[in-house]
């Protein structure tokens, strides 16, 4: 039998369900940067729970939760520089608050404002992005733009389980192969789009093989193992940032709460998978190798949830203290050089409101 | 996936009709039941998008179909829509009707490929050989405070391609019958939906199989003064104005346009003809909108009858906001009141 | 794929102007000496789409571009659309200036979402953060004797997008200054190239880089007893009508639209108070194509400077057929003198 | 290392360049079958010289031909039953032969005439496909239709190395792969995608493998050597059929004429490239082991030859005959139940053409 071409997919994992390496460790596993990144998880995982709360109490629209996310989008975040390029799908705040976004801004933007788009820092990351997997062939263009102008920067961008399906998808990994771009494509891997199960998604094995149709480098990591999060990412930005191309990088992870505030999951998703995922949750894991290994204690956790709540609390304020754009927001951001008829509704706008 | 293998076996073996109680209904409640009903008697219907499963969809509209046909009739897609376009095109060509969802309005935009390029065409390029009667579902219009993408008025794509019909119902009995006729049609339908009245009211639509004509516009209320010509969510405020009006002595006559293609233009004729007065209301942006058309058609066929300048009150030419704004967007009662006064005052 | 590293270094290194000869050139060649005088000048200036590097385009719109400046300059893309569309709004949106190439008309569907969507978006999105300076050019139009899909008039796809400029030239001089105007937008443009009048005739173009303005119509010929509004290939037919009704003393005024968004109505509204005639003529189905756009503003703001309805000239509302009919598809030069005795007749 | 997943992709040949066996031919070898193939193939090449020499005398459109595909498009064709349906993109007139449909129908596509797509047998097959690949997704929908109807028939469809890129394809891929469609995508690679080669369109080393992004069942073969088109049909197809589902087949082949007759492929292609795939073209590598078997000669080729001119000299015949569809042709297939003002607009072009 003639072979055309064989292919490999690592799976990577350090540290258990239970807290307890399975082997050796990544050699750049660095304990006090795991306690930094740690404490990060937590952050996002007060902000979550706030925001949450939030919506609940009318003062936010539909909000995405991230919750059971926190070591994948940490771990993304972590691995890249400020001048790279992240295009995130929607949930990603963790990976956002590594690199500057506030906050506020998450929440102005699912309060229905979009100035939350209009990132103090990062200056040059793609904003939220609806449409699903669209944001995969920005990257990727971004990814096209560094390479022609000979910038060492890297473009990242995830979409979910649901999001590999999406054709944009698969076509910014074969572009990316294409024209051997610094582009990495993570697929995180939640379990569900909404209501549709990973499994009714594709045929396919895992989701880090849709790479293999650009002949991109391919990896399944533990995503709620951020030591396998940051080894996965390490990688496909070394490989990025040296030439060698493009990455899809799978996290498995699971999405412990509804898909939004308007979902109601328990409508087609079993309670006893969602339970056992409890068992797999990313921050208990890393909590107990770090205790485990004196990195951590309950009295740091304490001091440190506090200091969460008091800033979080601090950003909820700002955002809630914002005033609504004036009407003619709506038309101010659209043209650079606004047409005369623009101008006109524009003026009319104001003066119906003057009048209102 | 599960897919049952035959759907005939898994129709078949549906409970009959939890229909019949004849209680009053939503908007969405009556697409739901257009599609129960022609889901029992026609084998080949098939229900097809993301969420319609398991979910009955994010708006509900499919609520319990699959638990009741079976998942080899209600179908949960991968998350792509071109795939659901592509899909649909290649279904309804062998010989099934299905009836796709757009989750919403602003993610059709993948669509729009295989359906001006195939859905519109298959007919026309196999000189009948073939044909694709297939409907699209989609969730259309702003106004639910719902995050990006989510509010769009995005007929005008639709409207300029030969072979589609483009449909917009405003009540739940109009929903009803006119999803029934649109799945019956032979030829490729988009049915929108204007999400924002999907449960605005209730009433009594019998659970009867009766379709409704694809092609006309509907007469909502009489009036001799002037005519307001409008479709979708926005017939809400319409006959909000035309109270407005009529607290002032004035008679509006507000036609519910129902079907943007093809546009049943006589009877609009015939209202202008008698008022002399026209206000095209819609949601979508004012320039190049669907408004564009039926006072392009007053201007062509009805200018001697026109007292007064056709007025358009409608979105904005920008993008509708976030929520935090989007209502300052959607053309208020106040501003077509204001429009019919203009036209009132005029000539 | 072997992209050049460093764009920059290309641009330099390659020769200077070939320009400057002064010899009349055709449409399609104005739109070469565009492109080139622009990469020339802006470093951040980059073509793509399918064979436009070493092929030059199916149409040789980019012939020797590629030669000329690089391969980092001039790129190949795989043969996919929504692969063109997102990568350009991706670079677009980290400074270049993408000028993107959709092989013909019927195959840009799949680019709308990313244009819908993104393009047209990311100014309004991001409150100015970011923005999205792209071109896409789109051979447009029927009339070659072409096969299925490589003759369409689609721009009423994007006529009802906030955020977008349309714009279409009909002779080179137009195409030239256009197209730099264009590129140099900061906002994202659709040029449509009338395919059917690239090589229709030839006219001087000093390759000066002087941009014509992006929001005006203009009036190619002067009258005072009917308005001609055209845009496109059809530009031919109406001159030619022009032609046949001054040959009868009647005088007819041809405005090209060139800019279709934001739509110069003031110069078309001047016109129509002079004549209080209008014969709109476009290639698209005439039902909510972007003529319809035009008679309603007339009806909306120049009601009582018309002296009769307003008349469209356009494709009929079907399919432009494949070739042995599409000529009995486009609008004739005997319909549009047919269209403007009738309104001559009128009133 | 844990790994995820492991692939392997296998290539199919079986009869090399020089039309000796390279091993065991496979089992299902029949010659009298192999001579009907081959004069079909030569059939083939025939209608597609004299279509090219057609356009040149401009008594047809654009044209696009055929020739050193004649192998593949061949055996796509015989591998099917009536009752499957065939997608093709718009160049496997071989395949669309062996389906029935007759020659003048592609020559009055070609002609510019919508005719030429209503063809008299098979009547459920797709009509030629203009935007690439497109038709992919639409033979998964028509696949997706089959087995929810419990039908036993299977859905072929054809891409070309260019179409490969599309995300349709990927979307037929994927959904082929979710739903365990009876659905064969083949992906003709012939090298070229008009003036761009195979290797810029993508990284992935071979296009079988995108499939793998679908989970499907991946093969490559020589898409030249009848025997490994045969093979690689017949296992897809018995997956198919049997409820394994979908596969990739892909068949290596080479573009011996201009991508079209309007198009000029000295300006990019190497003349050498073209004469060393003359080496490798299907029909001389057949006839050499026809002949060396005793199965074939060069009477049987002589006589074979002028039937088939006769033949197509008499499509081309019919084809010349045709009167244009009168105007109202192009409104009276738009609509089942065509509205009003479109019939006002039949009438008044009838009226138009009758004062012409
Ligand atoms: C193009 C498009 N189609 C549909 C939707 C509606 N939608 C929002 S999120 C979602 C599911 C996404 O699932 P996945 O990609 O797995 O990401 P997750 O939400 O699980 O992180 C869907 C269908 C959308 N936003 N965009
Ligand atoms: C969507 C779309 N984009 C562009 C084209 C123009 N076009 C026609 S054939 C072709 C190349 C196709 O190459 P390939 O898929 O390798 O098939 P081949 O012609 O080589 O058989 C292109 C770009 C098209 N027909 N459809
Ligand atoms: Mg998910
Ligand atoms: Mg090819």
């Amino acid at each position: 039998m003639a072979v055309a071409a064989t292919f490999e997919i690592e799976y990577l994992q350090y540290l258990g369900p239970d807290g307890k390496p399975v082997g050796a460790l990544p050699e750049h596993a660095d304990p006090a940067r795991m306690v930094e990144l740690f404490r990060q998880m937590l952050f996002v995982r007060t902000f979550d729970s706030k925001a949450i709360a939030l919506q609940r109490t009318g003062k936010l629209g539909t909000y995405a939760s991230c919750l059971g996310h926190e070591a994948t989008h940490v771990g993304i975040g972590a691995a890249m520089r400020p001048e790279d390029v992240f295009a995130p799908s929607y949930r990603e705040y963790g990976a956002q608050f590594m690199r500057g976004v506030h906050p506020r801004e998450v929440l102005m933007y699912w309060g229905g404002d979009e100035r939350g788009n209009d990132f103090e820092i990062p200056r040059h990351d793609f904003p939220w992005c609806v449409p699903i997997a669209t944001q995969c062939l920005h990257a990727a263009g971004a990814a096209l733009a560094f390479k022609l102008r000979g910038e060492p920067r890297v473009a990242v961008t995830c979409c979910g389980d649901g999001g590999s399906s999406k054709t944009d998808t698969y076509a910014a990994i074969n572009s990316a192969g294409a024209y051997d771009l610094p582009f990495v494509q993570c697929i995180i891997n939640n379990g569900w789009a909404i209501s549709v199960p990973r499994k009714a998604q594709t045929g396919a094995r895992t989701l880090a093989q849709k790479g293999l149709a650009g002949g991109l480098y391919c990896l399944q990591v533990d995503g709620n193992d951020l030591f396998a999060v940051l080894e996965g990412m390490r990688r496909a930005m070394e490989r990025a940032r040296s030439g060698q191309g493009g990455s899809v990088v799978e996290f498995l992870t699971y999405r412990l709460h509804d898909h939004t505030t308007a979902d109601d999951a328990r409508r087609y998703r079993d309670e006893a998978e969602v339970k056992a995922a409890w068992e797999r949750e990313p921050i208990a894991r890393l909590r107990t190798w770090l205790t485990d290994n004196g990195h951590w204690d309950e009295e740091r956790e304490r001091a440190w949830a506090e200091e969460c709540g008091r800033r979080v609390d601090a950003e909820i304020d700002a955002y809630l203290g914002t005033q609504v754009q004036p009407v003619e927001a709506m038309f101010d951001y659209l043209y650079a050089d606004p047409p005369p008829d623009l101008l006109a509704q524009r003026a009319a706008a104001i003066a119906r409101e003057q009048r209102a | 996936m599960n897919v049952a293998a035959n759907a005939k076996t898994a129709g078949a073996a549906a409970p009959a009709a939890a229909a019949g109680t004849d209680a009053p209904i939503t908007l969405i409640e009556a697409i739901t039941q257009a599609l129960a009903w022609e889901m029992r008697h026609d084998d080949s219907v098939v229900v097809l998008g993301e969420d319609v499963g398991v979910n009955g969809g994010v708006f509900r509209a499919t609520a319990g179909l699959q638990q009741r046909f079976g998942p080899g009739r209600v179908l949960d897609t991968p998350l792509d829509e071109t795939t659901i376009a592509g899909l649909t095109v290649g279904m309804a060509a062998m010989g099934m009707k299905p009836v796709a969802e757009a989750q919403f309005d602003g993610f059709m935009y993948p669509m729009v490929d295989h359906i001006v390029c195939h859905a519109a065409r298959f007919r026309y390029r196999t000189r009948g050989r073939l044909h694709c009667p297939m409907v699209l579902r989609v969730p259309w219009g702003g106004g639910i405070r719902a995050p990006e993408h989510h509010s769009e008025a995005n007929e005008a794509i639709f409207t300029n391609v030969p072979g589609l019909r483009v449909v917009m119902p405003s009540s739940p009995a109009r929903a009803y019958g006119l999803l029934l006729a649109a799945i019956r049609e032979p030829d490729p339908v988009i049915y929108f939906e204007p999400k924002r009245i999907y449960r605005q009211y209730k009433e009594r639509v019998p659970d009867d199989g009766e379709a409704l004509p694809l092609d006309v516009c509907y007469v909502l209320r009489d009036g001799t003064d002037i005519t307001l010509v409008t479709w979708g969510a926005q017939v809400k405020e319409t006959l909000e104005a035309a109270d407005r009006l009529a607290e002032e002595g004035i008679g509006a006559e507000v036609i519910d346009v129902a079907t943007l293609r093809p546009l049943d233009f006589a009877t609009i004729a015939e209202s202008v003809a008698r008022t002399g007065r026209c206000v095209i209301v819609h949601e979508a942006p004012k320039t190049a909108g669907f408004g564009a058309e039926i006072a392009a058609r007053l201007a062509e066929e009805c200018m001697y009858d026109l007292l007064a300048p056709v007025e358009r009150v409608a979105g904005y030419d920008t993008h509708i906001p976030l929520f935090r704004l989007e209502m300052k967007y959607l053309p208020s009662t106040a501003r077509i009141v204001e429009a019919a006064k203009r036209a009132l005052a005029a000539g």
